[in-house]
């Protein structure tokens, strides 16, 4: 027999008030099953615990029901009193007779006898109730951050300095991202390379950091804490053990006239290279779409002159398979290009560049060695027009966003223009300026005040070139909409940010989602901004939304932190309310004929396919499992099984049948 | 008749097939039998006319007529639709069942895979009959309470024998409901309470998946309209969902995906 | 006052006053069952007839209790959870009413009388909205009457007490 | 291919040429084109800017005749009507009740089946279904392709794919072995309906997009409205006097030189009527069609 106790709280004059606890008591006194029932002013006091406690351990109870608040409020707090008495605390039910009684009813009869009936449903429920345990998930303490930009830097190095295992994987041959292209850094001016390269060495350095450049993922398989990732390690043709990156092949490479990505295309790079000298690892990769030997099959100059005889044109691709028990995704974004405005000359006056080009114009390591030249013809812009929101917040061009940084690093350009040419002269179109931030509306006013920018709000609708220069066509919606025109030597556009070409794909390889833009989505917008809906993945940086590098940074650490909280167990514990499909002793194995129509209703992928065979591995039936480190417990797919072969702990066909027979 | 036949005998000598399931006369001149041919000098008992409404492919998940090996089976629309269904639910692998298709002028196609059997299916007219649709207008246009008293008298009858269920393609489940009894959702008596129960839950259990065979409804020994149910459902299921069960190989159950704009307009 | 002193009273309003409908709701722990919380901090004050079962999800609410409180004489049954795009389980009520869809119509086609049936949305930030639908509601059956054609189920079938 | 026609008053008047390089070219191309029997002003600038219920009547009566008529598709050759056809049909697609009180007052059915279609998109068919194989004569020159507002603008009606860089009249004008020059100043404002109040900025306007085209080295404008035309060719010396410059190159509408293509006599494709005399460099003569 259930020995079943029922504690009904008066919450002082909150249920007392309206609800007679006596009568409450009384009653559930004769329900069967009921052993003991008492009622007393505050349950959730000190004194109010140990009633439940004594009761527990005197009358040896195997199931509690507290007469109290709504559980969403004291749940815990009493489950855990009935935990300390040795009674499991999944046999610990709450009847809800303050919210839901005596707070929004009248102190008459049916009160009271609504507060019966909600303690009977109870009763019937805490009976069918069975004891269960907090699921445990082991973790495998090793964390895969995707992207070496900054936000994969900073998560990698945190995660790693709290002594996790990291495996960092980047696509291009160096880490180091967009953030390396840059010159200088808004608000403060200082130099790109001199904040990000010691970070980069101390990511080759880190004892707990594995790097893989020039390497993508192939696909990832299983769930949070236990992760199988295919990384596909693309084939360098050297040997990176014997290359000392002297560079003699690069000097002796035949083929220098590609042009170079690092530099936006600016500058050239021969076939065999490292995007830039900085580059970690500073080993070279063959590009065999340039490579001459790879085209013609002749050459073999960079192996002649190898040094250490490091080449190896006969490389392969290498899958590396590595086990992760989470996931941080920092991939980062890309910028429209020039030929997305035909308004803008269809990327066709090589006058007319975008912002990141313009980074490596201004870049001291840059193809120009920091000297502002136009790409045409090399001379020294007298007037550059920068044009900010070129594509972004236009939902005609399919980008509504706003990118979110061009405001600020387009006054960072003009400044650096006005710095490094005194006397030429730089205009400013804008929308708006949205310059949120520490030291950012500062910033832009420096760019006005002090550098003399010249601010033009309104947009441009047309370039076109005339005579060697750059005819700009707008409006300056300040005075009263008059048309302006404007002769540049260069056009700056502040592109819009966008998500990789790719971004889809690799959502889908994560099994997460991603916005209409194609970034990815995070958990909860507000309150979960760094994880994903799969539970051990989150996301860092611009892969997200648009982002600068101070929040980029902040983003990653966030993720960082979450992965080392959960490393910071052993075995992951979860609620233990989570969907089961039943088992049987043979021949039935379980009453799951595997239809699996369960598959597509749940949300969290956490239906499996489980094959029971003979003991000579001989398939007897294919049912379904619920992973019990994915599922959440919405009990969705429950509902929807027709032989009731799954169940959800904690609400179970039986408990719910019961507290409705008890209605 | 001949082409049947021929197909079936054919078949059993050259070991494609180890049996094939077709139909026999019955026990009177209004039904057929289902007939298990296991041997070539069998096939000349097949039949098929318009007695042969049981739809075979229910023998199909049987153990013990798996155990007899690969089988053909005489199929028309309906029967064809059940293996596409079954493929679908991961009942049947491909190339398990060799169906043998017959149209209305006799006409006999061998379809061996899934894809040929969609192939097949995709020239087929879909959806209710007009005589279908009257069926369940007659009905829709009662007022509620006559809709009640209908119904109250229909499923008065039932004597939860479950020969619908017997007779249900898709009633495969290893345990059905009605034999869950801890909880209890269906009182084994045949109440009132109970016989409503019941063929809701057989109703909602098909919906979005009946490929409307019609065999619960000849299979009814009270003869109650059943099947209306079922065809309500289906035609419920394909205009909000776009539900089309049986006709192609994509896994999707209409009551476990969405569409976030579903209709709505009965939630408050 | 003992309890069947409560009883009586309750018989005696039963007795004098008008018909009080038995009103039984499924409800999703997340929104509706934190917005009739709400209700509560907020003391809004609502008719008494309601019985609130709690479950994870709507997604999690089988049809077949619905049927089941209607065969325990419930004279109406409300189903409530969160506003599409709202699920804590991101898409439970999305399923949950493809589900409700065909359950209703099924119901109506057999002449079960619908509008004994309530399903709404309720967030946890609409106590007002809660106290409203059931009070609302409640009128509603009121109006309609004791739902005495619908069978019940024989009280000797109820399963026996678990041991 | 039986279509209805609706010329409109331009084409009647100022660009009379358009009509009859129109008219010349239907029937090579397998037009029938039937006038819509008893059509009206689709009232062009005029009325929008004065009253909504009547900018919107005017073009819908239009529309519902063509549809009495049977007819599936009108064929507006000049833009500004096209846009007014075009935006009415927009409009009462998107309101029934709009639409109910439209047809009150013109009592006649529009239930909008009847589609509108411009010249390009007629001949953009015709590109796509061999036009190729009935040229005679290549239209071997650099022409600048001159689309102005009505053609891209607004977007819901726009007959162009990209608003910005429409591409249409240079596809079409390859097929015809025209070599189409890039420019910036395609779908540039020309001055429109100032033409005549205010000549000033017309001349202002039209002279960018003039200059631009003899810049990148274009021998010919090639327009498929009135109002360009207009503003380009007649307004011409009005250009040449702001700007400063002699600025000798014709301005043709695509019709015309689709019919040169086709080998049609310039006469009969109203080039004389051009203020702008239309020389282009120099071709053999074509061998006469058989017009039937």
């Amino acid at each position: 027999m259930p020995r079943i106790g029922v504690f009904v709280c008066h919450c002082g004059e909150n249920i007392a008030g309206t609800v007679d606890p006596a009568a409450v008591a009384e009653a559930a006194a004769r329900f069967p099953g009921v052993v003991h029932s008492v009622h007393y002013t505050y349950m959730c006091s000190e004194p109010g615990q140990n009633l439940i406690k004594e009761a527990i351990r005197e009358k040896r109870l195997t199931g509690v029901v507290v007469a109290a608040c709504s559980p969403r409020m004291h749940e815990p707090t009493f489950r855990r009193a009935c935990a300390e008495a040795g009674l499991n605390p999944y046999l610990c039910e709450m009847a809800n007779l303050r919210e839901h009684c005596s707070w929004v009813h009248e102190k008459v009869p049916a009160t009271t006898q609504k507060a019966i009936d909600l303690v009977r449903i109870q009763v019937e429920k805490v009976k069918r109730n069975r004891p269960l345990y907090p699921i445990k998930v082991p973790v495998t303490k090793r964390a895969m951050v995707l992207g070496g930009g900054i936000a994969g830097i900073q998560a990698a190095l945190d995660i790693a300095n709290a002594g996790h295992k990291v495996i960092l994987v980047e696509r291009e041959p160096s880490i180091g991202g967009h953030m390396a292209q840059l010159s200088e850094t808004f608000p403060t001016l200082d130099c790109s390379q001199c904040i990000l390269t010691p970070r980069m060495v101390e990511v080759a350095q880190h004892p707990n950091i594995t790097l893989y450049t020039y390497s993508e993922l192939e696909s990832l398989s299983g769930f949070v804490g236990n992760f199988k990732a295919r990384i596909r390690k693309k084939a360098r043709s050297i040997d990176e053990k014997l290359c000392t990156g002297c560079g003699v092949c690069m000097q002796k490479c035949p083929t220098k006239k590609i042009p170079s990505e690092f530099n936006a295309g600016l500058g050239m790079r021969p076939a065999i290279y490292v995007p830039f000298p900085q580059a970690v690892p500073n080993k070279p990769v063959i590009d065999r779409a340039n490579c001459v030997f790879f085209q013609k099959g002749r050459c073999r100059v960079c192996e002649k002159f190898c040094p250490t005889k490091a080449i190896r044109f006969d490389q392969q691709d290498e899958i590396i398979e590595v086990d992760v028990g989470a996931v941080v995704v920092a991939t980062g974004y890309t910028v429209k290009p020039t030929s997305f405005f035909p308004e803008y000359g269809y990327g066709e006056c090589p006058d007319v560049i975008t912002g990141l080009h313009f980074e490596r114009l201004a870049s001291a390591s840059g193809p120009t060695g920091g000297v502002i030249r136009r790409p045409s013809d090399g001379r020294i812009p007298e007037t550059v027009v920068f044009i900010a929101c070129a594509g972004s917040r236009d939902p005609a061009k399919g980008i509504s966003y706003c990118s979110k940084i061009c405001c600020m690093y387009t006054a960072k350009h003009a400044m650096l223009y006005r710095h490094k040419v005194p006397q030429g002269r730089a205009y400013v179109f804008y929308m708006d300026i949205r310059a949120g931030g520490k030291m950012y509306e500062e910033f832009v006013r420096r760019a006005i005040e002090e550098d003399q920018v010249n601010y033009v709000r309104g947009r441009v609708a047309r370039i076109y070139e005339r005579d060697g220069r750059l005819v700009v066509c707008g409006v300056d919606t300040l005075l009263n909409g008059r048309p302006v025109e404007l002769e540049a030597d260069l056009v700056v556009l502040a592109t819009a940010m966008v998500a990789h070409e790719d971004a889809e794909t690799l959502a889908q390889k994560l099994k997460v989602s991603y916005d209409t833009d194609r970034f990815l989505s995070e958990a909860h917008p507000k309150l979960r901004p760094v994880e994903m809906n799969t539970a051990g993945i989150f996301v860092a940086g611009a892969c997200q939304a648009p982002k600068d590098i101070p929040e980029a940074v902040a983003q990653a650490s966030g993720a960082a932190s979450k992965v080392a909280g959960l490393f910071s167990q052993d075995e992951l514990t979860r609620e233990p309310v989570v969907a089961v499909v039943n088992r049987a002793p043979p021949p039935i194995w379980s009453t799951c004929v595997g239809c699996f129509l369960c598959e597509s209703a749940c949300a969290y992928q956490a239906i499996e396919r489980e094959e029971i065979r003979t003991r000579d591995g001989q398939l007897i039936k294919t049912v379904a499992r619920v992973n019990p480190g994915l599922c959440q417990g919405c009990g969705t797919c429950v509902a929807l099984c027709r032989s009731r072969s799954i169940d959800l702990q904690g609400f179970t066909n039986e408990q719910i049948f019961a507290e409705v027979l008890a209605l | 008749m001949q082409a049947l036949q021929e197909q079936a005998r054919k078949l059993l000598e050259d070991q494609t097939v180890k049996v094939v399931i077709g139909y026999a006369p019955g026990s009177d001149e209004e039904r057929a039998r289902a007939l298990f041919v296991r041997t070539p000098q069998q096939a000349e008992q097949l039949i098929f006319d318009q007695r042969c409404r049981q739809n075979l492919a229910t023998y199909l998940l049987k153990p013990e007529v798996k155990a007899l090996g690969r089988p053909a089976v005489v199929a028309g629309v309906a029967t064809l639709r059940t293996i596409l269904q079954y493929a679908v639910e991961n009942q049947l692998q491909d190339q398990a069942v060799v169906a043998l298709a017959v149209d209305g002028n006799g006409q006999v196609t061998t379809l061996s895979t899934f894809s040929q059997i969609e192939e097949y299916l995709a020239t087929c007219p879909r959806g209710l009959t007009p005589e279908q649709e009257q069926e369940l207008a007659r009905i829709e246009q009662m007022s509620r309470e006559e809709r009640w008293a209908f119904w109250s008298q229909q499923l008065s009858r039932c004597l939860k024998c479950y020969a619908c269920r017997a007779a249900c393609p898709l009633c495969y489940c290893a345990r059905c409901i009605t034999e869950v009894n801890q909880p209890q959702w269906i009182p084994v008596a045949a109440d009132p309470f109970g016989n409503l129960e019941w063929n809701v839950v057989r109703a909602m259990h098909l919906a979005g998946r009946c490929v409307d065979c019609g065999s619960c409804r000849e299979a009814c020994p009270e003869d109650i309209p059943i099947d209306l149910l079922n065809r309500l459902l289906a035609r419920e299921t394909l205009t909000h969902f776009g539900a089309a069960p049986g006709y192609s190989l994509r896994r999707e159950y209409a009551l476990a995906v969405f569409r976030p704009d579903d209709k709505e307009d009965f939630i408050r | 006052m003992a309890e069947s002193a409560v009883v009586e009273a309750a018989n005696r309003t039963a007795a004098t006053s008008a018909f009080e409908p038995r009103i039984v709701a499924f409800v999703c722990n997340w929104c509706t069952y934190a917005g009739a919380d709400l209700t509560g901090t907020s003391r809004i004050r609502y008719a008494t007839n309601v019985r609130v079962l709690r479950l994870p999800c709507t997604g999690r609410i089988d049809f077949m209790l619905i049927l089941q409180a209607f065969g325990q004489g419930a004279d109406g049954v409300m189903v409530s959870g969160c506003h599409p795009g709202d699920c804590h389980y991101t898409a439970g009520n999305f399923h949950a009413r493809r589900r409700w869809i065909v359950f209703r119509e099924l119901l109506d086609f057999l002449g079960v009388d619908v509008r004994r049936i309530c399903f709404s949305w309720v967030s946890a930030a609409e106590g007002a909205k809660w106290a409203d639908l059931v009070n609302q509601f409640v009128q509603e059956i009121r109006a309609l009457g004791p739902y005495r054609e619908f069978p019940r189920r024989l009280p000797q079938l109820k399963p026996a007490e678990v041991c | 291919m039986r279509i209805a026609y609706y010329p409109g008053c331009s084409l009647e008047g100022s660009s009379r040429e358009y009509n009859e390089s129109l008219e010349a070219i239907a029937p090579l191309l397998g037009w029938e084109l039937i006038e819509v029997p008893d059509w009206n002003c689709c009232g062009a600038s005029a009325a929008h800017s004065l009253n909504h219920e009547l900018a919107l009547a005017l073009p819908a009566r239009v529309l519902a005749l063509a549809e009495k008529a049977g007819f599936e598709e009108v064929l507006v050759p000049c833009s500004a009507c096209f846009t007014r056809l075009a935006a009415a049909r927009h409009a009462l697609s998107k309101d029934r009740a709009l639409a109910a009180r439209i047809c009150e007052l013109i009592e006649l059915d529009c239930t909008g089946t009847t589609k509108v279609v411009s010249v390009l998109e007629l001949l953009g068919r015709a590109a796509s279904d061999g036009l190729a194989g009935l040229v005679r004569q290549p239209f071997a020159c650099k022409v600048a392709c001159y689309y102005g507002c009505f053609l891209t603008r607004p977007a819901e009606l726009a007959v162009c794919r990209r608003q910005e860089d429409p591409q249409e009249m240079e596809e079409l004008l390859r097929v015809i072995d025209a070599e189409p020059i890039r420019w910036a100043f395609k779908v540039e404002c020309c001055g429109a309906g100032l033409s005549v109040a205010r000549v000033d900025s017309v001349a202002e306007l039209s002279g960018r997009i003039v200059e631009d085209a003899v810049r990148r080295g274009a021998e010919a404008i090639i327009v498929a409205c009135p109002m360009c035309h207009t503003n380009l060719d007649l307004r011409r010396d009005a250009i040449c006097r702001r700007r400063q410059t002699e600025f000798s190159i014709p301005v043709l509408y695509v019709t015309q030189a689709v019919g040169l293509a086709l080998g049609l006599s310039p006469r009969r494709l109203g080039l004389h009527r051009h203020n702008v005399p239309v020389r282009l460099p120099a071709r053999e003569k074509p061998e006469p069609v058989r017009e039937s």
